[in-house]
């Protein structure tokens, strides 16, 4: 699919879905929204681009494997479990802390993060899949 | 009857009718997806199901009163589009192979006036 | 506990096992000459054993044992009386003499450590068995008696015939042996008897329960098989493939015992019934007469030997069935007697086919001047099996015939089948203990030379202990044939019979056995013959019986494993669901949990479209023949699905609806770019059939029953709290999500958890591949930064 | 620091603490009480651990076996614990039950964790030996955690949707783990244990969607509770059966049981040997947790069904052993057949009446009154006990099986043999996991097989315990097969094994000969000590199967720990 | 320079769409879009200025000829008697860049009666689907003194 | 008064979104080929929608509701040309010809060879690729 | 509307049964979708259709403002949807190498686990 019309257009449109599914990721918490929508965005905006520019482009934009980020994603969530029992509390227990950051009060939470693994473990293993795929078929 | 009476009745109605009209849209869209009778037929049935279904979100919205699901309709833009990417994709891939190459040839047989889909 | 400190018994039960520890290294230390500190553990074992014997022979029970498994009521306990410490006696005594004779007999074998592990595992299960109390106890000893004569059966491994008669012997005894447990069980559970004391006390009992039948039928299958008792003997001349020290030791003094052991014991308890007096002879009696018949037809002096255990097991079952104290005393005499005489004669055999390599009675003879203590100690024991005085054979076979002298047709049928047995057997012994060391010596055989001291020290100890129980027979019946007789007889017993023979109608039938004996003796070669014919001619044995079973048991497996295992993914599918389908109905109709005839559903119009839509998608799924249209309809119920989330209230799932349903149609597309797939897809009108009926059912069911669960009233706490708290606490306003993340998280991270391990699992499969031709593809690097 | 952070913050409320105290439990945990939720922990951060570094083939050992060493420590202390001081619940994320996921363990959770926390760290050893550097960089060691974090959660789960979830993180596991390899015929066996084992799931799924649409509350606790207040409710009837069916498909149970022989011969032996050890008992478990514990009165009425399904079972899988002529599918048969006699000891009724038939005959004798109860006690013990067994007796004869494999080359019973005059050791503990296997004393599968027909004789179902027999005795028949076939036997000479066998390509998944070192002995020996701890010196693990036995008949402590003693 | 824009109006977007006016939320924004960008820094190399006042303008035109389309898309689909003359046009480009080329492409699909479908590998051509083309040199002329003149005007 | 007379216009929005988005759907139905549908699809429906959000922005009780209702309808403004060249590209490409009442096509026939290859066509997007099953 | 829905999930099972128990796999990937979205259905139907009012809590609110519809089987419904659609992609994949290997789609041309001629075991000893 390497017309130019599109290529010329995918970069800005993954970015703009990027921006997007993190901005679904933030607002779950209080609107439809939440890590795994946000991730699935994240995921198809990745999609794009690949259709778009191929495969490598996607896996240099991500930096790191796509596996390795859901890793993280998973580490992630479960630390921020973890969390609580640093408190004594029970396993997953939310920990809230609302520092104030230019004059906005800014809400930092063990939810926050657990939801940010479950994005980054669907942004990974999904890129992960769709770039396997579309190596197959691609070579 | 004042303005904002008629504006409110005004609105319920054109609702009404927008979900009317959605309503045929679906029923015809589907009925094209059915018909085929080329892939990328069916495909742009999908896209256009996808905007008919955005829009009757957005009646819904509208209609219900929960405007947050505006969020919905914005998810469906962004995934209805990679769709028809992918499935552009998917026709320029399956026009490699020659076994696929004789199903397009079928399918532009079907569209000269034979029947879709059923092939031996 | 007087006689015997419990240490001392627990001692003399470990003892074998020590050694069987020991006797790899101290084999590859010492070679051959290992059998000598091997054979200190048995020697010490029935010394302790014999410790015992003064405070049993006064009629002393002397229990010991500790709390074993206290959750299931079982113990590790042990009871000291007549019975078992004459058979431990036995056991460790004879083992002595097999371990010496063991050490010649295998010298210089790569395997010989081995061995000596294996036949001190054997030794220890059995001394364990007939010392065991509790019935659990005994049992673990009688089925490691089956496992360590399977491993010595098998002990030449490399021989076919060694690894049937290794399989045969654990098939029948492993069977019966579940029956036994079974019987065991019963009796433990519905008797509420935990140990041989136990059983023993409460004897009048057992025999008017209504548990009788079945618990006597159990014991009496682990008995038969283990004693090889027709037609369960097949077992027993196969196991022959096995080293000529096992045959001695297991197959004449010890395993086979077992099961007499197991009669004896349960004689005062189990005995004494019609059931009892009837079952056991005739299983007796016709095993006696067909054993001692094979044992004729027998060319290998070994084979020979195990018949003749065949049908001296037959005659101890018999005589315990008729279960008289006389007969009791008559089994308990023959059982010590051919414990010795067999014992030898088998070591015999081995040394004969040691000096001549081969065990052919054809073409054996004039052994004699080559292998003179060998001749000694087979002519003992021959005497002593053929009941000639003094020996103890004769003290045995008088009493037999004591036991059997009643004018009732019932004995009189028994009495006929047990001088035709004993007549055959005094055949067979010299046929073994004679024929080989006299008469003129076969070309074939080279260089005959007398075995080394352990080889021959064995059978004439045991033959000149056949001889000096009889001539000191008060000692010994006061010593070992009273207490035990007294044990299985459930009372004291007094045994005065001596070698001096009595004119008397057991001396009269003993002489007539004789003669008979002789008679045979001298036909053997035409009867063999005879025999042998008639079994060609009948073509068909038990043993050959065990072969087609075994095939056949394997056939109808691999039959019946077809059927339910055909291959076929559909099949395996439309059996499941069909099962689920009645794990649905079955419940639904027996409880009569229909729903209620539900009203009319009242909808908006764009409810009824959107239900309208998903019915249009799922019906192309369904029925296209173009798979693409089934995908692309795939779509469509999809996007009525998320519709529908949206309308009644849930937009998170309505958004995640769409964004999967959209991804999982994309997916299949971009994998289905490089199926060449045919687009046609049909399906055979059976199957539609049977497909359809399988899902009009299934959906039927669970929609009726999701109706039905929708009808009732609901309790809605859980929600009522998350909603309470959801944005107080845990400061969300979307409740779904924070359910999601916070109240129910653990769903989440698990979910997340299969989302990456998916993934993971998906590049795997991308990744490593096999090419169709089974090419191996090098391992794939990523070019990753 | 939270607590520094929440009072400063102006959105909350004043009355937060009131509305925490009235939501939440305040209370601080015990550090030892953190135990239930570490091996989940340890699993999914030693996965993504490995995951991340997979492509470091040759390191992931280094990380991979202390892992799992840490598991089984971790599974042993929560055992350890359980035994000293009872079921101990924790809240995830401090939400009162039943409104939070609850986690508990009692002591058969306990039991089943700590038991498949050894075989993992057994076959962890042993892949180290023999997983190649292409499956590790496609993450062997990354599935095999995932699968044991979904193995541990869902033995420590107190919770049915959250238990669904654990089954589908150690089927992902175990899907992962069964196409590692890509031979053609784990493709095409992964193919049927995927679809049919997705059936199961989403049966299970479904039962638990009717359950929460009757009862309103997923935690198991509470379910208990409101069941037993609820009389001969049809719709709990059908569900408890529907649950049935799901896990007995889970437990590969006749005639759910097509998966299983379709598949567990095609992956690499030492995923065989976690899969037979581990996933089938846990569909076992969760048969005994939610069938057993929650809906006693509809598990009574279905008794007669689950005595069918265990004698049949044992049938098919002790028949299907003997059909087989490959050493791995024989296996995958005798899985089976230890599914069906631990199906026998879940087939015992819990109500009285059955045995007033029974008093009768042994009246005068029944020094030890049997009751029914005690019946389903010393079943229900003995089917626990004979889990465990099966799972550590089931893994180690994989394992064995797998080093003769690559000894011989081939895994055919035709094509094997020699192994007891070449790798004597090998074969004396093969000979020892087949005695263990085919129940015979003194190891691990006798003392469960003994409480197993001694209840079925209490509850009056002779067939049943003659079943449990006779399936021991097939089953001592096929490993005297395997015995003489595969390892008395001589290994069969090129020449001998001409026409037809040899030309035969190898089976595609044997492993290249003297693929594994003694480091593969490591492990086998470890199980042997289980064998024969569990055979010789049963009453540590009796009285521990016991107790959970009678924690599941009488969960009053199970309950108790999640919601107080106050109900 | 170009990516500085991009990243604003990538920052400007965020802050529309999260609905919050806030400094902190606009650096926010900010820092999102170049860490959006930075991802696809590979293919963002735009090698025209002024963009961002050229856009709107071309966005109106935009809008306006979309609505029009429709409009005619609708009338026909409704006319009883669709008389259409379709075919597909070849174009040739005076727009060489990649952008131009994008922008004239989308622009042509969302005006009247006509849709791009596909650029020749030189570049040279812009191949184009239209209702009616019974007239096809006057119809490439619209095209070229309509949108392409607008777009060579704006960017040259 | 001005939220009325809003809400007529949101009204008129709906009514004119809806009937385009119903026009769109008979478009593809009536009209001949996939190109001649396109073209309703893309026009039609992206208006219909975009109309439609466009009435749900003016109505929305809160700002950034309006706002993201606007960043769909923009969304879908970008994306509907470049799904309609996309597809219409795949079609012509892979040898879907126009329908019979077309009266031109100045376009080449699709070279055999170049049929979907997806070949990069200059060296920016020449990214190695790695060779994996290729023995 | 419990009926309506009832009658929908009946379908969705109906037709998801008879999709897989077909010999193709591509068909019973199909059919594993349709069961997916018909369990989804059920759990949601099990939870009950009340109000149709989204479970967000207004801004100005601390606590839902009326009747909402039931969050609890929306989350469990969440979460079983991306457990579904983990195992629809896996089993795709797998289909998708399997038909790559065997060359076949049909599960009664895939013998290899379990192949059609396999003879007795050994009858010896
Ligand atoms: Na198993
Ligand atoms: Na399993």
């Amino acid at each position: 699919m390497r017309t130019i019309i599109f290529r010329t257009v995918a970069p800005y449109l993954t970015s703009l879905m990027v921006l997007f599914s993190i901005f679904v990721l933030l607002r779950g918490h209080n609107e439809a929204g939440g890590g795994f929508i946000g991730g699935l965005i994240a995921a198809s905006a990745f999609g794009i681009y690949g259709i778009a520019c191929g495969v490598g482009p996607v896996r240099r934009a991500m930096y790191f494997h796509p596996m390795s980020v859901a890793a993280a994603g998973l580490m992630l969530a479960v630390l921020s479990g973890v969390a609580s029992l640093v408190v004594s509390a029970q396993f997953l227990t939310g920990l809230w802390a609302f520092p104030q950051i230019l004059g906005s009060e800014v809400a930092i939470s063990t939810p926050l993060f657990f939801d940010i693994g479950v994005y980054l473990v669907v942004l990974g293993a999904i890129s992960s899949i769709a770039l396997a795929l579309e190596e197959r078929d691609t070579d | 009857m004042n303005l904002h009476d008629f504006a409110v009745a005004f609105f319920a109605l054109a609702l009404t009718g927008a979900l009317v009209l959605l309503c045929i849209a679906f029923l015809l869209t589907v009925t094209r997806i059915l018909l085929g009778p080329t892939l990328p037929d069916r495909v742009l049935g999908l896209d256009v199901l996808t905007n008919v279904a955005i829009g009757f979100i957005a009646v819904i919205a509208l209609d219900s009163g929960y405007t947050l699901y505006v969020d919905v309709a914005i998810g469906l833009c962004l995934v209805g589009f990679l769709a028809t990417v992918a499935f552009a994709r998917f026709i320029l891939s399956r026009g490699k192979t020659e076994h696929l190459r004789r199903e397009a040839r079928a399918g532009i047989d079907a569209e000269a006036g034979l029947s879709g889909g059923q092939r031996p | 506990m007087t006689g015997i400190e419990a240490t001392n018994g627990y001692i003399a039960l470990a003892l074998p096992f020590l050694a069987a520890a020991l006797a790899p290294l101290l084999t590859r230390v010492l070679g051959q000459h290992a059998a000598w500190p091997l054979a200190i553990a048995p020697a010490a074992a029935f010394f302790i054993l014999f410790g015992a014997v003064p405070g049993v022979s006064a009629g002393d029970v002397f229990l010991f044992g500790f709390d074993w498994i206290p959750s299931f009521d079982i113990r590790f306990s042990f009871r000291l009386d007549g019975l078992s410490t004459v058979f431990g006696l036995l056991i460790t005594g004879i083992g002595t003499l097999i371990v010496l004779y063991s050490g010649g007999y295998l010298a210089g074998h790569k395997d010989q450590g081995r061995f000596f592990s294996f036949i001190f595992l054997f030794m220890g299960s059995m001394l364990g068995l007939v010392l065991a109390d509790d019935l659990m106890t005994l049992f673990v000893y009688w089925e490691l008696t089956s496992i360590t004569s399977f491993l010595l059966i098998g002990f030449d491994h490399h021989r076919e015939a060694a690894r049937r008669g290794a399989i045969q012997a654990l098939v029948i005894t492993g069977g019966g042996g579940l029956a036994l447990l079974a019987g065991f069980i019963v009796i433990r559970e519905l008797t509420g008897l935990a140990s041989m004391t136990e059983v023993l006390a409460a004897g009048d009992a057992l025999r008017d329960s209504a548990l009788y039948v079945p618990i006597l039928i159990l014991v009496l299958c682990g008995a038969f098989t283990k004693s090889a008792q027709m037609p369960f003997h097949v077992w027993l001349p196969n196991a022959m493939e096995a080293p000529t020290p096992v045959s001695a030791y297991l197959h004449s003094a010890t395993m086979v015992k077992a099961g007499i052991y197991l009669l004896l014991r349960f004689h005062p308890a189990l005995g004494d019934t019609a059931l009892w007096t009837t079952i056991l002879p005739a299983f007796g009696a016709v095993t006696l007469v067909v054993g001692a018949l094979l044992a004729l037809r027998a060319t290998d002096i070994k084979i020979t030997l195990a018949y003749t255990t065949v049908a001296s097991l037959g005659l101890l079952v018999m005589l315990i069935g008729v279960g008289t104290e006389t007969a009791i005393i008559a089994a308990v005499l023959y059982l010590i007697a051919h414990s010795l005489f067999k014992g030898g004669l088998f070591m015999v055999a081995g040394s004969v086919d040691h000096g001549a390599h081969t065990r052919e009675i054809e073409k054996l003879g004039g052994l004699g001047r080559a292998m003179p203590i060998t001749f000694a100690a087979a002519m003992l024991c021959a005497l002593s099996m053929g009941g000639v005085t003094p020996f103890v054979g004769f003290l045995a076979k008088e009493e037999i015939y004591h036991a059997l002298e009643y004018a009732d047709p019932y004995y009189v049928a028994l009495m006929i089948a047990a001088i035709v047995g004993n007549a055959l057997m005094f055949a067979a012994a010299f046929i073994v203990a004679l024929k080989p060391f006299v008469g003129r010596m076969p070309e074939t055989i080279h260089h005959p030379h007398e075995g080394s001291l352990t080889i021959w020290i064995g059978p004439l100890i045991l033959g000149v202990a056949g001889l000096v129980g009889a001539l000191f027979y008060a000692t010994y019946h006061q010593l070992f044939t009273m207490p035990m007789a007294s044990a299985a007889v459930g009372a004291p017993v007094e045994i005065g019979i001596g070698w001096v023979p009595h004119l008397n109608l057991a001396f009269a039938l003993s002489m007539a056995t004789v003669v008979l004996g002789i008679v045979i003796y001298l036909l053997s070669a035409r009867l063999r013959a005879g025999i042998a014919g008639f079994l060609a001619a009948v073509g068909w044995g038990p043993d050959k019986g065990f072969d087609q079973a075994m095939r056949g048991l394997i056939r109808a497996a691999v039959r019946i494993t077809r059927l339910l295992q055909p291959g076929h993914l559909d099949q395996y599918m439309a059996v499941t669901i069909a099962v689920i389908i009645a794990a649905l109905f079955g419940p639904l109709i027996y409880t009569g949990g229909w729903p209620a005839i539900p009203a009319f559903p009242r909808l908006h119009f764009y409810e009824w479209a959107v239900f309208a839509l998903l019915l249009a998608g799922i019906l192309p799924v369904v029925l296209a023949t173009n798979r693409l249209t089934a995908i692309l309809s795939l779509g469509i119920q999809g996007f009525a699905v998320a519709l529908i989330f949206m309308l009644l209230g849930a937009p998170d799932l309505s958004f995640t609806q769409f964004m999967v349903e959209t991804l999982s149609v994309v997916i299949l597309a971009l994998a289905m770019t490089r199926l060449k797939l045919s687009v046609a897809d049909h399906r055979p009108l059976r199957d539609k059939v049977q497909a359809g009926v399988l899902a009009i059912a299934a959906g039927s069911g669970f929609g009726l029953f999701l109706l039905s669960i929708a009808q009732r009233p609901f309790d809605r706490t859980l929600s009522d709290f998350f909603e309470r708290y959801s944005y107080a606490i845990a400061h969300g306003r979307n409740i779904v999500n924070v359910i999601l993340v916070d109240f129910r998280g653990v769903d989440t991270m698990g979910e997340i958890a299969v989302v990456m391990v998916t993934g993971l699992a998906v590049l795997a499969l991308i990744r490593i591949r096999v090419g169709p031709k089974g090419v191996r593809y090098p391992d794939p690097l990523e070019k990753t930064p | 620091m939270a607590t520094d952070m929440e009072a400063t913050s102006p959105s909350v409320e004043y009355s937060l603490e009131m509305l925490k105290a009235e939501a939440m439990v305040t209370a601080p945990v015990a550090a030892s009480d953190y135990l239930i939720i570490l091996p989940i922990l340890v699993c999914f951060i030693f996965g993504a651990g490995l995951l991340m570094m997979r492509k470091r083939v040759t390191q992931q050992a280094y990380f991979a076996i202390p892992g799992l060493v840490l598991l089984f420590a971790i599974d042993v202390a929560v055992l350890l614990k359980v035994a000293a001081e009872g079921p101990w619940t924790m809240m995830m994320g401090g939400w009162k039950p039943p409104f939070g996921i609850a986690f508990t363990v009692d002591m058969m959770g306990a039991l089943f964790l700590a038991v498949s926390g050894f075989v993992a760290l057994a076959c962890g050893i042993y892949a180290v030996a023999s997983i190649s550097s292409t499956e590790r960089r496609y993450g062997f060691f990354p599935f095999m955690f995932l699968m044991m974090g979904g193995v541990s959660g869902a033995f420590l789960t107190g919770d049915v949707f959250n238990l669904y979830v654990w089954f589908e993180v150690l089927l992902i596991g175990s899907f992962g783990l069964l196409i590692l390899g890509s031979q053609h015929n784990q493709l095409d066996g992964a193919t049927k244990y995927c679809f049919l084992n997705l059936v199961g799931t989403t049966l299970f799924l479904i039962a638990t969607g009717y359950l929460y649409g009757v009862f309103g509350t997923l935690n198991m606790a509470d379910i208990a509770i409101k069941a037993a207040a609820m009389e001969n409710d049809s719709a709990v009837y059908v569900i408890g059966v529907l649950y049935l069916a799901s896990l007995s498909l889970k437990a590969a149970a006749f005639p759910l049981n097509f998966w299983l022989p379709a598949s567990y011969h095609t992956p690499r032996f030492v995923v065989s040997a976690l899969f037979a050890g581990l996933l089938t008992k846990v569909g076992v478990y969760a048969l005994i947790r939610l069938l057993l514990m929650l809906f006693p009165v509809e598990h009574a009425g279905v008794t007669p069904v689950i005595a069918w399904i265990a004698g049949l079972t044992m049938m098919v899988g002790a028949l299907g052993a003997l059909a087989q002529s490959d050493l791995r599918r024989l296996l995958n048969y005798m899985v089976i057949a230890g599914i069906g006699t631990i199906m026998a000891g879940l087939a015992l009724p819990q109500v009285a009446e059955v045995m007033v038939a029974q008093a009768g005959p042994a009246g005068e004798l029944a020094a030890a009154a049997s009751t029914a109860a005690g019946a389903m006690q010393t079943g229900l013990s003995g089917s626990i006990y004979y889990a465990l067994h099966s799972i550590v007796v089931m893994t180690a004869l994989y394992l064995t099986a797998g080093v003769a494999a690559s000894l011989t080359g081939s895994s055919s019973l035709a094509q094997m043999g020699g192994l007891w005059r070449s790798t004597p050791l090998l074969a004396a503990l093969m000979l020892v996991f087949l005695f263990a296997v085919s129940g015979l004393p003194p190891f691990s599968g006798f003392w469960p097989k003994v409480a197993l027909v001694r209840a079925t004789i209490i509850a009056d179902m002779p067939w049943l315990a003659a079943a449990i027999l006779v399936s021991g005795f097939l089953m001592t028949v096929a490993s005297a097969r395997i015995f003489a076939l595969a390892f008395w036997r001589p290994a069969p000479e090129v020449a001998e094994a001409s026409g037809t066998e040899a030309a035969q390509a190898p089976h595609p998944s044997a492993p290249a000969p003297g693929l594994y070192g003694s480091w593969s002995l490591v492990p086998l020996l470890g199980l042997t000590v289980f064998v024969l701890a569990a055979g010789l010196w049963p009453e540590w693990l009796a009285r521990l199967t016991d107790a959970a036995a009678a924690g599941v008949i009488d969960p009053a402590a199970y309950l108790s720990s999640v919601f107080g003693d106050a109900p | 320079m170009t990516m500085l824009l991009f990243n604003l109006v990538l920052a400007l977007m965020w802050v529309v769409v999260s609905g919050s006016f806030t400094l902190l939320n606009l650096l926010f924004g900010f820092l999102l879009g170049a860490a959006a960008l930075y991802l696809i820094r590979e293919e963002g190399n735009m090698s025209y200025i002024g963009r961002a006042r050229l856009g709107f303008s071309l966005f109106l035109l935009f809008l306006l000829e979309l609505l029009k389309s429709a409009w005619r898309v609708a009338v026909m689909v409704l006319s009883p008697n669709m008389n259409l003359k379709p075919g597909i046009l070849a174009f040739p480009l005076r727009v060489k860049s990649d952008a131009e080329i994008t922008l004239l492409a989308n622009m042509i699909t969302l005006t009247p009666g006509t849709l791009s479908i596909d650029v020749s590998e030189d570049r040279s051509t812009l191949y184009v689907h239209a209702f009616d083309c019974s007239d096809p040199e006057a119809a490439k002329a619209d095209i070229r003194d309509g949108f392409e003149a607008k777009i060579l005007e704006v960017f040259r | 008064m001005i939220g009325d007379l809003v809400l007529i216009l949101a009204g008129l929005l709906v009514l004119a979104g809806s009937a385009f988005a119903a026009v769109a759907a008979l478009g593809i139905l009536r009209l001949p080929d996939v190109y001649t549908r396109m073209h309703s699809a893309s026009k039609a429906g992206a208006v219909g929608a975009g109309m439609l959000l466009l009435a749900l922005a003016l109505t929305a009780d809160s700002t950034p509701t309006a706002l993201r209702a606007l960043a769909a309808v923009v969304f879908i403004l970008l994306t509907a040309p470049l799904a309609a060249h996309l597809l219409a590209k795949a079609a012509y490409s892979v040898g879907y010809k126009l329908g019979p009442e077309s009266v031109l096509d100045e376009m080449p026939p699709p070279r055999p060879t170049n049929v979907g290859t997806d070949a990069p066509a200059d060296a920016r997007n020449a990214s190695p690729q790695p060779a994996i099953d290729q023995p | 509307m419990e009926t309506v829905l009832s009658l929908a999930v009946a379908c969705l099972l109906a037709a998801a049964v008879y999709l897989l128990t077909s010999r193709r796999i591509i068909r019973m990937l199909l059919g594993v979708v349709l069961l997916g979205n018909a369990v989804n259905l059920l759990i949601f139907t099990a939870g009950r259709i009340g109000p149709s009012a989204p479970p967000i809590i207004p801004g100005n609110l601390s606590v839902p403002e009326g009747l909402i519809a039931n969050p609890l089987p929306q989350a469990l419904i969440l979460t079983a949807i991306v457990i579904s659609f983990s195992f629809f992609a896996f089993l795709l994949v797998l289909t998708y190498r399997t038909y790559e290997d065997l060359e076949t789609d049909n599960t009664d041309e895939m013998r290899l686990a379990e192949p059609e001629e396999e003879g007795l075991p050994p009858l010896g000893y």
